[in-house]
């Protein structure tokens, strides 16, 4: 689907952002691109859509190198979410998630429809189709940021740390409905992030990077906390302070509580069978009209 | 040029009785625009007639201003006081809103900081508010010291000694370089003003200089 | 910005309270006050004179700088200090500060002070003029001898324009069947010699298009463009013989005669006065315009013109 | 207070105003001036502004070219040109065009500048084209910076334009330089009365102006959320 092949990137300053670096991502996927800010991931993500070009190597989208394509016709073919989601502040809700199939040419009323559709989609009350970005919350121009990437029906998203801005429990929230919605949609979907926690909690694939885009490790959450490549990885991870080193204790009250090295609580245990639904397929997405309306006073009040 | 070479002592004569002028008048408009802009910053009921009245009286042609001028405050229409007076006028009509904006661009939490920390109100103001307003109100006063050295040349309509008699003398002989004569020094001792400044700005505001050699 | 509508009022009465309260604490028309309560009266370059020396101003009008360098020079060499205070505006600037005895030379152009001190004045002829300008002059001032020369407002046409409408006197112009349009000063609108005075004495209508270089080369430029029909040019103006222009003749005494004039204040002793006396008996309309053109078209300032006329004149 | 109530009578002589030389002649006359120096003067600032912003390019240049024309004198400016051109409306307009021209240029880069970078990278990563970034983007979010610049501008020339009298054209400058050369304070306050008036209601259109200019999702932004 998208393949990096020996890419590197040199700025004009001198600085080198990427060194050689290869990937695949396989189609479907959702691959995050983990690492300390400066790693090279945000320049990584930007050569699919040619926000960047790279200096040598090669980037291509089902098999056809990027460098061929028309950067515009490119960019809206491939949906993006960023970090403060980026909406233009003089248009609305419904404008902003109209703007590429418009730019493609979709007449206004199936926009329309489209938009709908795309606010349904990501757990947006239809009501807020008319309000502009700065009347939402944050946790609300984040969704109407990923309903935007979406619109165009594209076959790759790709988000920069779309959800760094929000507060921890509405990141969560959004981070258990991208991927239900992932699930349920099958783009191919590239993540970039700073935060361990939410590569664990989202990625298909995760590749760990150091400066320059050096390739640390590359595997499956699961594969990261078992099988750490390195002692950077497990610093990243947390690893070697033991706050993944988690142990069962039983509380007062006969529960099974789960704890740290320092012992401090982790979560409960639950019992075989009363796992929570977190499949794709799990029907009307709980939650998803907990933010209808903006809530001034609380956490995740507006910004404006 | 020939005209350049016979009349340097004329020449020089005309730009120090224009520095004379300009330079105290910039500077008595930053000593006014001070408190003025601290009163539009800090007492919301004060900050619109405070800007607005600034900002209209930059709309009274120069002209008329030095002549009514000494009507007002009785003194001669080519008293120093007056055409410093008048240009301090407009020094401040301009400057007043950069010190309210630069006050009201402190940001909160260096203030409630300083309060914290102890400051007593007058200290805060001249040690952290200031300061932090301080590259807000040099840019508004930059484009003060411009103008103000521009403006200085209308009172030569009037007879006030400045580069401006250059114009009049020139237009009436047909001299065409004394005309450029006094637009280009005009026009340097602007700018010569404007770099002082900025160098002054960062001699005085060391931590708005460009961090340097810093890896990206 | 919710409510501009108040925010500007408020504005207007800051402005409207700043006007007022200064117009209270003096009277505005009095010049004489405003410059004598102020010791700087001077203006921007120095302080007070001492007694023995002599502050010398002049209008703002190269022709009258150099008259007035003529006498500074004069005196010097005669062992007076001389304070230069030049280029000091128009009348309603300067002669205040000359009446407050700030300054005690001033060359003057004797029609045009005349009326500046009374409009109604009748005289017209040279003599009658200076005669009632000693009378009209506040206490403490004096005229000395006007000079041969005079620097007065004149009416000009091209010579093809003369030519055409066979013109040589003002009242000719009855007989120029297209609108006249006049360049001069804006003043000139309400001279009595200006258009009201003009269709008055010569039944003829003309409208101002104000230049403000007192008859200088914008003037000149417009009327030659063809911009204008006629200019208000100073007599003494080279530009006159330069451009080939024709001077309309004024068999009405429309124009007042402004002969070149010294004022001078009581500072002014007999043999200072003497001095300047002899300066001004040399003076002649040919004189003044010859410096005139040394100023103009050789770009001589007024210190080096003064120099050499003095010495060929045998003054200095 | 004499003199500002005879100001305030000579303005209010109904006699005054009517005639090709009257007020109202006169005061539309300088209105004109200004509009048509600030029209001039945007068609030259206002691109250059917007490609300097919108690029990113010749910032330097173009602040340096802003700074320089706002220190020549407009006096000096004035009265070359007259000597060049000769009397009427060109030199005049010259030296307005000049003195209105910085703080456009200002205006038109520092709105596409004030714009937010993210919102501008975000479009494009939609596949804005650089055309669509301007105008439905930077042109939008940054005209309320705009208005402002030529609102200063719109201020600055008509409070000059009564130097357009000095060489020969209309204007209220004609009352101020009449009632300057021939002491008459009633007509020279007067006049600069009528000029203020006028700057009054340029500042009052203007900020009219403004406030329409601003997008209402940054009006809303402005005022907060209001659910």
């Amino acid at each position: 689907m998208i393949s990096y092949r020996s890419v590197t990137k040199r700025f004009a300053d001198g600085t080198v952002a990427v060194r050689d670096f290869s990937l695949e991502v396989p189609r479907g996927s959702l691959t995050v691109l983990a690492g300390s800010s400066g790693c090279g991931k945000t320049t990584l993500m930007r050569m699919v859509n040619r926000m960047v070009d790279p200096t040598s190597g090669q980037v291509l989208v089902d098999g056809e190198d990027v460098a061929g394509r028309n950067p515009v016709a490119l960019r809206r073919r491939i949906g993006y979410v960023m970090q403060n989601s980026g909406l233009l502040p003089h248009r609305t809700v419904a404008q902003n998630i109209a703007t590429v199939p418009r730019l493609n040419g979709m007449d206004r009323r199936a926009a329309r429809r489209r938009t709908g559709e795309m606010m349904d989609l990501v757990g947006l009350d239809a009501q807020l189709a008319d309000r502009y970005p700065a009347q939402l919350s944050g946790g609300q121009q984040q969704r109407v940021g990923v309903a935007r990437g979406l619109a165009a029906d594209p076959d790759i998203l790709l988000m920069d740390e779309p959800f760094g801005a929000v507060d921890p429990l509405v990141r969560s929230e959004l981070q258990r409905q991208l991927r239900q919605l992932h699930g349920q949609i099958g783009t191919t979907i590239l993540f970039v992030t700073h935060d361990m926690d939410e590569a664990l909690a989202l990625g298909d694939q995760i590749v760990l990077l150091r400066t320059g885009a050096q390739v640390d490790q590359q595997g499956t959450p699961r594969q990261f906390v078992a099988e750490p490549a390195n002692d950077f990885v497990r610093t990243f991870l947390g690893l070697d302070r033991g706050q993944r080193t988690l142990h069962r204790e039983r509380a007062a009250d006969g529960s099974v509580v789960v704890v740290d090295a320092h012992g401090r609580p982790a979560g409960v245990l639950a019992e075989p069978g009363d796992q929570p639904e977190d499949q794709p397929d799990a029907g009307p997405h709980p939650g998803a009209t907990a933010e209808a309306g903006p809530r001034p006073g609380s956490q995740d009040a507006p910004t404006a | 040029m020939n005209w350049v070479l016979d009349n340097l002592p004329l020449i020089a004569d005309r730009t120090w009785a224009h520095l004379a002028t300009s330079l105290p008048a910039i500077l008595a408009a930053l000593l006014v625009s001070v408190p003025l802009g601290w009163l539009a910053h800090r007492y919301r009921a004060l900050n619109g007639p405070v800007l607005t009245g600034a900002g209209l009286m930059y709309a009274i042609p120069s002209l008329p201003l030095f002549i009514v001028l000494p009507v007002l405050i009785g003194t001669g229409v080519r008293d120093a006081v007056n055409v410093m007076v008048a240009l301090t006028l407009y020094g401040v009509a301009l400057l007043v809103r950069s010190v309210a904006d630069g006050l009201d661009g402190v940001p909160p939490e260096a203030r409630s900081a300083a309060v914290a920390l102890g400051y007593p109100p007058l200290r805060r103001f001249l040690t952290v508010d200031l300061p932090l307003a301080g590259p807000v109100i040099l840019s508004g006063l930059r484009v003060v010291a411009v103008s103000t050295v521009s403006l200085c040349t209308v009172g030569a309509v009037l007879g006030i000694p400045s580069l401006g008699l250059l114009f009049t003398d020139g237009f009436q002989r047909g001299i065409m370089a004394e005309i450029l004569t006094g637009i280009l020094l005009t026009a340097v001792l602007a700018l010569v003003l404007d770099r002082l400044l900025v160098a002054l700005g960062r001699l005085a505001m060391p931590w708005t200089r460009k961090a340097a050699g810093v890896d990206a | 910005m919710k409510h501009p509508t108040r925010r500007s009022a408020l504005a207007l009465a800051a402005v409207a309270a700043l006007a007022l309260t200064g117009c209270g604490s003096s009277d505005p028309l009095g010049g004489g006050d405003t410059a004598s309560g102020s010791p700087a009266g001077t203006g921007g370059t120095g302080g007070t004179a001492r007694a023995d020396t002599l502050v010398i101003g002049s209008q703002q009008y190269y022709s009258n700088e150099i008259i007035a360098e003529l006498y500074a020079q004069a005196l010097e060499a005669e062992g007076y200090t001389v304070q230069r205070e030049y280029q000091i505006g128009q009348r309603e600037v300067y002669l205040p500060e000359v009446e407050s005895g700030a300054i005690d030379v001033m060359p003057e152009y004797s029609g045009n002070l005349l009326q500046y001190y009374d409009a109604e004045a009748t005289a017209t002829s040279p003599e009658d003029i200076h005669a009632a300008l000693a009378q009209a002059l506040p206490e403490g001032l004096r005229p000395l001898e006007p000079a041969e020369a005079t620097d007065q407002d004149s009416y000009n046409v091209t010579r093809q324009f003369a030519e055409k409408h066979s013109l040589t006197s003002l009242a000719d112009l009855r007989n120029v069947d297209e609108p006249l349009k006049v360049a001069a000063n804006s003043e000139f609108e309400t001279r009595p010699y200006g258009p009201e005075g003009l269709k008055k004495a010569y039944g003829v209508d003309v409208t101002v298009v104000p230049v403000e270089d007192s008859g200088g080369p914008l003037t000149v430029k417009a009327l030659v463009d063809g911009d204008v029909q006629l200019a208000d040019i100073y007599s003494a103006d080279p530009s006159i013989e330069s451009e080939d222009l024709v001077t309309l003749e004024d068999p009405e005494n429309l124009i007042l005669p402004q002969n070149v004039t010294p004022i001078v204040s009581d500072a002014v002793d007999e043999e200072a006065a003497a001095v300047i006396d002899e300066v001004n008996a040399k003076l002649t309309a040919e004189e003044l315009i010859g410096l005139n053109r040394q100023s103009v078209e050789e770009q001589a300032s007024s210190a080096d013109i003064a120099e050499e006329w003095l010495a060929g004149q045998g003054l200095a | 207070m004499n003199q500002l109530w005879e100001a305030v009578l000579w303005c209010l002589d109904p006699g005054r105003w009517t005639g090709p030389s009257g007020i109202a002649a006169r005061s539309l006359e300088h209105l004109g001036y200004t509009l048509l120096a600030v029209l001039i003067a945007a068609a030259v600032a206002v691109p250059i502004g917007w490609w300097v912003g919108h690029t990113g390019k010749g910032r330097g240049a173009a602040v340096a070219v802003s700074g320089a024309a706002r220190a020549l004198p407009t006096l000096g400016v004035l009265t070359l040109a007259g000597l060049l051109l000769g009397i009427g409306l060109v030199a005049p307009m010259t030296a307005f065009v000049i003195l209105a021209i910085p703080s456009i240029l200002a205006a038109a880069y520092a709105g596409f500048e004030a714009v937010d970078r993210r919102v501008i990278d975000a479009a494009r990563a939609q596949g804005y084209t650089g055309a669509q970034v301007l105008w439905w983007i930077e042109v939008p979010l940054g005209l309320p910076v705009l208005v402002g610049g030529l609102r200063s501008a719109a201020l600055q020339v008509v409070a000059t334009a009564t130097l357009a009298a000095y060489v020969g054209a209309g204007g209220l400058g004609r009352y101020l330089f009449l009632g300057l050369k021939t002491q008459d304070y009633a007509m020279m306050l007067g006049s600069s009365l009528l000029v203020v008036t006028l700057a009054l209601v340029l500042d009052g259109v203007f900020a009219l102006a403004g406030r329409a200019a601003v997008p209402r999702g940054v009006t809303v932004a402005r005022r907060g959320v209001t659910a």
